[in-house]
């Protein structure tokens, strides 16, 4: 068991985003988390990397209670994530911006980074010679030295996943990898995420791309209005009727169909 | 004698929530802290002064002089201080507190060639009229600014809150691009608000000439930097809380110098500011801010 | 013949220049995190009278009060970079800006210690001492055909220059560190930057400490060249100076700040001619320069067209490219 | 392409500006050494450097003095005894920009003494580095205490506060039998934080009752809150130590007020721009003064009236200082003999003249030997306290 998902609630005001959502994560597996629009998933992500406070629950991330802990804090512990609209740093290269992912794995302060010691030396090649792994991973070697706002919108996409990877997670949120991506793009990204899962990384997937979520997922949890109304395998969500009714009742989905 | 302070602290508060007014209008509308602020005061009180004792005019000359010229500076500021910034991308939210800055160093400096770098005596036969209620002195002075002070607040309100003008300059406040697709005239609206507000801040200009028969180039920077305070002890962007942070830090200075140091006066107000936003960082009167 | 061109005159503008330049920094640096501070002269201030008062007082060495006058200003960078944190641009700005007043108002009350607004004179000058020090060891500045105020200012110029180019060198290595790219996170998209595992809290609060460690130290400096301080000294008008230095100059790239500084310093200078109005001069700069070029005269694509002629020159011509620059 | 052409443009003006800077001072200082030295046909030639306070808040003071100084020249350069060029500089009320400007005369024009600064905080920085460079240096509005003290070619021929202040308390104490007082003083600005300190100690020194010590602060307007508070406790004297700026403005709130007692000011309240700015509320400062300009003395009355019908208004003490300071340096240079700093210096030190503060000498640190006058405001004009 990676994650572990409590009776999670979210209330904003008088507003349930999310109430009593329980699911757990295995290791190594790829776990699809869909509904509708507003259904509360980026809610949860923000929950599971503590970007908000939980009204109440517990989220427990290997055999611990992550509670409360601050994002980095969390990041530290082997969670990281991406963005649903593209959070890169927008005027950094796309190497330096996997450099940032780094971080939370090396620990040069202030002067050892001035005066260059030796383990600040190796540790600034360490991160070069990870980050250049990461794009070539991604398939963005021949882009390092572009400023990232000036990547293409797939590559901006990838990239973000690099940078998340850079910070060796155990479990990797990605929030609508997919979206705006074309089908070829969408392709490599199955191939990408398929890899990310074959290096022993948990993946917890956002995605209204249903054919990919079905295609990838090991198993499925599916949230409307904030709550949690199905569970499994991608064979039994397509059967259920409530998962159905959720998806027909809010928005036309053809691709589900 | 406690009486009497009364009444100084809420003479001097009177003047610090007109000030703070046109702050907060300024702020509200643009999210802009107008730096300058404090100098279009000082302009509006030298024109009161120019009018009265060069020309001879009668005071509702000055008034209406004062406002005149302090609309004018402010349809210079937004046009060439603040829209040149707006129109641009990617501009940093400092930016205009940096133009402003400008502005306020400009027009601090022009008006020691225009006026002088001396006090000018304010002459409004006006100012010596009062009123004998028992050992207490009361200046017909005082009662007006008191008067016109909650009167510019009521207005601006009743301004804000029921015409139409008004509600178009609320959704310019609310959201710039919504409101001009709905067909408000946004760059009218911003220009007419920064006129607004500097004209009030010549109002309390030409208020503080008749009061205290001072008017000086320095009292500009000490204004504004008071009216900054305010607006962040009554909540920025919003009226009552000008208004009322105004009268409370005229009340808290003036006992200061009764009860306490009068050396520290000027601390009281940054002191103000920096308790309110470690504690209440919306202000006493503001809604809570959602990040 | 060496001396006749050593004239105190732009020794002592450079000195200012130089002093200057770490002044900017000390805005640039919590600035490149995302925090506008107001409060440099209200830091430089009490880096000034702590080393003022300890070297006078307890007639410490220069450089023992020096380090003190740093520390007590990083201190109360500490103090105050934790509780603003959560407070976001004007709000920050507005509160370094009261902070700094507030420094003021109590150098100007607390009479005892600081004399109030009739200052502090007195205070032991760099360079004398320096000349005195050398005097100690039998060396006499005419052995080099300088006058003794050549020698001064020669002295202390050259230090804050050493002083100088070690602060930039230490802020340039930083940027380009893991720290750099943490700051640099952190001022492009905090929350971003968060989730990446970046203690955004540490960061922030070094960034800002930095920023009064270098006004504390530049105020220290101040204090023992110019042997005298007053409370004016870091009003509302300073802190404002120090802004525009930055701002002017850009806060893109740690080269803005030291041009706005360079140029700022001898812009008045030049301007001396007509001197009442060179501050109306000043203030239609900073409108125009917002209007023109928001981000300041140096950014990024400057610094890239620079290296990118140098590099090109330095190719065809060989030698000459030192010339370039 | 363009952005960049433009970018280029304003980076290469930007240059070329500061190039020019470097090269316009180094011009300066090449012809500041050639015409140093010469004396043509017995007279004596000499640059001498003014610095002074003449943009920001405190430019009424420059102003005033330069204008004593202009005036003082062109009767001086007229008579043909001595040539004097004034060269002069701003320092906008700053120490750091009144210290360069300070170095830029000694060093670029090579004047050979200095006039001012205004601000006793400026001298302080501008005296030991003139002191140290060797150059005669004449504070002709500094009143704190310890100026000339700087060191030996450190003068003034301002009254300090330390004589002007007891004088007319004393004055005022036997007038009115004073007891009980109250000082009201601007506590950030060096000239009357050091005038109140003065204040204070020749108070106590007279046994009087400090009943309260009230301050404001620059920039202020209302000065009603202290003024209730001192007329609560009913003194027979107010010690003011105020600029005349704010003096002026807090002597008509006061007498609106009610509180009808004299003030007592110091150097800075004197001005007669106070019955300009407070009329009728003025009546009642007593102030001493090196400067009376109601003096029965010929020569006081015509200082007065070219200098009212070149600048449109009358003289304070400061324009008479600076005044009377170009006539000392005149006399000192041609008693030297020569533009030579030290033969100047040793010159000055020995300077007696009658100008239009009376006969006038340094002791020897180099600080004035005067008596003041005390004056009183009556029915709007300065009148001696008798």
């Amino acid at each position: 068991m990676v994650l572990e998902v409590k009776k999670a609630c979210k209330n904003f005001g008088g507003l349930a985003a999310v109430s009593d959502v329980s699911f757990s994560i295995q290791k190594g597996e790829i776990f699809g988390l869909i509904g509708p629009n507003g259904a509360g998933k980026t809610t949860m992500f923000n929950l599971i990397t503590s970007m908000f406070p939980l009204s109440s629950g517990e989220v427990i991330f290997k055999e611990e209670n992550i509670n409360g802990l601050k994002p980095n804090k969390i990041t530290e512990k082997g969670i990281c994530r991406t963005f649903q609209n593209i959070r890169l740093f927008p005027l950094m290269t796309a190497e330096e911006n996997v450099m940032v992912g780094v971080h939370c794995r090396s620990k040069s302060g202030v002067l050892s980074s001035v005066f260059r010691t030796k383990s600040q030396r190796k540790e600034e090649e360490h991160i070069r010679s990870r980050a250049t792994e990461l794009l070539e991973f991604v398939g963005l070697k021949d882009f390092a030295e572009v400023s990232a706002e000036n990547l293409a919108y797939g590559q901006q996409r990838r990239l973000e996943i690099a940078r998340a990877m850079a910070s060796d997670p155990n479990l990797l949120l990605l929030d609508e990898p997919a979206a705006g991506m074309n089908e070829t793009e969408t392709d490599d990204l199955f191939q990408l995420i398929k890899k990310i899962q074959s290096r022993g990384v948990t993946v917890l997937l956002i995605e209204h791309d249903m054919p990919l979520v079905m295609k990838l997922c090991d198993r499925i949890a599916v949230l409307n209005f904030g709550k949690k109304i199905a569970e499994g395998t991608p064979t039994e969500i397509q059967n259920n009727p409530q998962v159905i009714e959720a998806y027909l009742g809010s928005e036309e989905e053809e691709e589900y169909a | 004698m406690l009486i009497e302070q009364l009444i100084n602290g809420l003479t001097l508060g009177s003047i610090y929530a007109i000030v703070a007014l046109g702050f907060t209008l300024v702020f509200g509308v643009l999210g802009i802290i107008n730096m300058a602020h404090g100098e279009i005061f000082m302009f509006g009180a030298f024109i009161g002064v120019m009018i009265t004792s060069i020309f001879d005019a009668p005071l509702w000359v000055a008034f209406a002089a004062a406002i005149l010229v302090t609309a004018i500076l402010g349809y210079f500021l937004e046009n060439f201080a603040l829209r040149p910034l707006r129109s641009k991308q990617g501009v940093s939210h400092l930016a205009p507190l940096i133009s402003t800055i400008g502005v306020s160093i400009f027009l601090e400096n022009l008006s020691h060639h225009m006026f002088g770098a001396g006090n000018r005596p304010f002459e409004a036969p006006f100012a010596e009229i009062n009123f004998q209620i028992g050992s207490i002195t009361v200046y017909l002075v005082q009662i007006v600014i008191f008067v016109i002070s909650i009167l510019l607040m009521v207005a601006l309100s009743f301004w804000l809150g029921k015409t139409k003008a008004g509600k178009a300059l609320r959704a310019t406040a609310e959201n710039l691009e919504t409101a001009s697709l709905l067909g408000v005239d946004t760059k009218r609206i911003i220009t007419m608000t920064v006129i607004i507000a500097s004209a009030m801040g010549g109002i309390a200009g030409i208020l503080v000439g008749m009061a205290f028969n001072s008017v000086n180039p320095q009292m500009g920077l000490s204004m504004g930097l008071k009216g900054l305070a305010i607006i962040i002890l009554g909540g920025m962007g919003n009226v009552r809380g000008a208004m009322a942070g105004g009268l409370i830090l005229g009340l808290a200075e003036t006992f200061v110098v009764v009860y306490g140091d009068s050396g520290y006066k000027d601390a009281i107000a940054f002191l103000a500011i920096i308790v309110i936003l470690l504690i209440r960082p919306q202000g006493l009167f503001g809604k809570k801010i959602t990040t | 013949m060496l001396a006749e061109f050593i004239n105190p005159y732009y020794l002592q503008i450079g000195c200012f220049v130089l002093i200057n330049i770490i002044l900017a920094l000390s805005v640039f640096v919590p600035l490149s995190t995302g925090q506008l501070s107001l409060a440099s002269a209200g830091f430089m201030g009490l880096g000034a009278y702590t080393s003022a008062l300890l070297t006078i007082h307890f007639e410490l060495p220069i450089i023992v009060g020096v380090i003190a006058g740093t520390l007590i200003a990083g201190l109360f960078g500490i103090l105050i970079g934790v509780p603003t944190l959560r407070l976001q641009g004007v709000y920050l700005a507005i509160v370094t800006l009261g902070f700094g007043e507030v420094i003021r108002v109590v150098f100007v009350n607390w009479e005892s210690l600081t004399k109030g607004s009739v200052g502090i004179s007195g205070i032991p000058h760099i360079g004398r001492e320096i000349l005195k020090t050398f005097k100690e060891f039998g060396f006499n500045p005419q052995s080099l055909g300088l006058q003794n105020n050549q020698f001064i200012f020669l002295s202390i110029f050259f230090l804050l220059l050493v002083i100088t180019v070690f602060l930039v060198w230490f802020f340039r290595r930083q940027s380009r560190s893991r720290v750099g790219r943490a700051y640099a996170a952190i001022n492009l998209d905090e929350k971003a930057a968060e989730s990446m595992g970046i203690n955004i809290t540490y960061y922030k609060v070094l960034a800002f400490t930095q920023g009064a460690l270098l006004a504390g130290f530049a105020g220290s400096l101040y204090a023992h060249v110019l042997a005298y301080i007053s409370p004016a000294d870091f009003s509302y008008h300073r802190a404002v100076d120090i802004l525009v230095f930055t701002i002017f100059g850009g806060s893109e790239v740690i080269w803005g700040p030291i041009f706005g500084a360079i140029f700022l310093t001898f812009l008045p200078e030049v301007l001396r001619f007509i001197s009442e109005y060179r501050y109306m001069i000043y203030g239609l700069m900073i409108i125009i320069l917002m209007a023109v070029r928001p981000q300041g005269l140096i950014d990024v694509t400057i610094i890239n067209w620079i290296k990118s002629k140098v590099s090109k020159r330095g190719v065809k011509h060989g030698s000459r490219s030192e010339k370039s620059m | 392409m363009k952005r960049t052409i433009k970018k280029v443009a304003q980076f290469s003006a930007l240059a070329s500006m500061l190039a020019l800077a470097a090269c316009g001072g180094g011009g300066e200082q090449t012809s500041g050494e050639a015409d140093g030295q010469a004396t043509d046909g017995g007279v004596v030639k000499a640059d001498i450097g003014v610095v002074s306070y003449l943009s920001g808040s405190g430019a009424a003071y420059g102003e005033a003095i330069t204008s004593g100084l202009e005036l003082a020249l062109e009767e001086i350069n007229a008579k043909g005894e001595v040539e004097i060029n004034l060269i002069i500089e701003d320092s906008a009320g700053k120490q750091d920009q009144a210290l360069t400007a300070a170095q830029k005369l000694m060093n670029s024009e090579n004047v050979t003494a200095l006039i001012g600064p205004t601000l006793s905080t400026e001298m302080n920085v501008v005296g030991p580095e003139a002191d140290l460079n060797g150059v005669p240096t004449i504070g002709t509005s500094t009143t704190a205490e310890g100026i000339p003290q700087i060191g030996e070619y450190i003068f003034r021929n301002s009254l300090p506060e330390a004589l002007a202040i007891p004088a007319s308390i004393d004055k005022a104490i036997e007038k009115y039998d004073a007891k009980k007082v109250a000082i009201l003083y601007g506590n950030d600005d060096v000239f009357t934080k050091s005038g109140f300190d003065t204040m204070k100690a020749a108070a106590e020194e007279k046994g009087l009752e400090i009943l309260t010590i009230e301050t404001f602060q620059k920039g202020q307007s209302d000065y009603n809150a202290q003024l209730t508070k001192i007329k609560g406790l009913n003194p027979d004297l107010i010690l003011a130590s105020a600029l005349y700026n704010e003096g002026a403005v807090i002597m008509d709130q006061a007498r609106k007020m009610g509180i009808d007692v004299p003030f007592v000011g110091g150097n800075g309240f004197n001005s007669p721009e106070v019955i300009e700015i407070a009329g009728d509320a003025a009546d009642g400062l007593i102030v001493a003064t090196p400067w009376y300009a109601e003096k029965d003395d010929p020569k006081v009355q015509e200082f007065v009236s070219k200098f009212e019908e070149k600048y449109g208004k009358k003289p304070d003490q400061f324009a008479a200082q600076a005044y009377d300071a170009l006539y000392i340096y005149a006399e000192a240079l041609k008693n030297a003999g020569s533009n030579d700093r030290d033969a100047f210096r040793d010159a000055l030190a020995e300077v007696k003249i009658t100008g239009i503060l009376g006969d006038f000498a340094f002791d020897a640190e180099g600080d004035v030997i005067m008596t003041p006058t005390v004056l009183v405001i009556e029915d709007g004009a300065f009148k001696v306290f008798e």
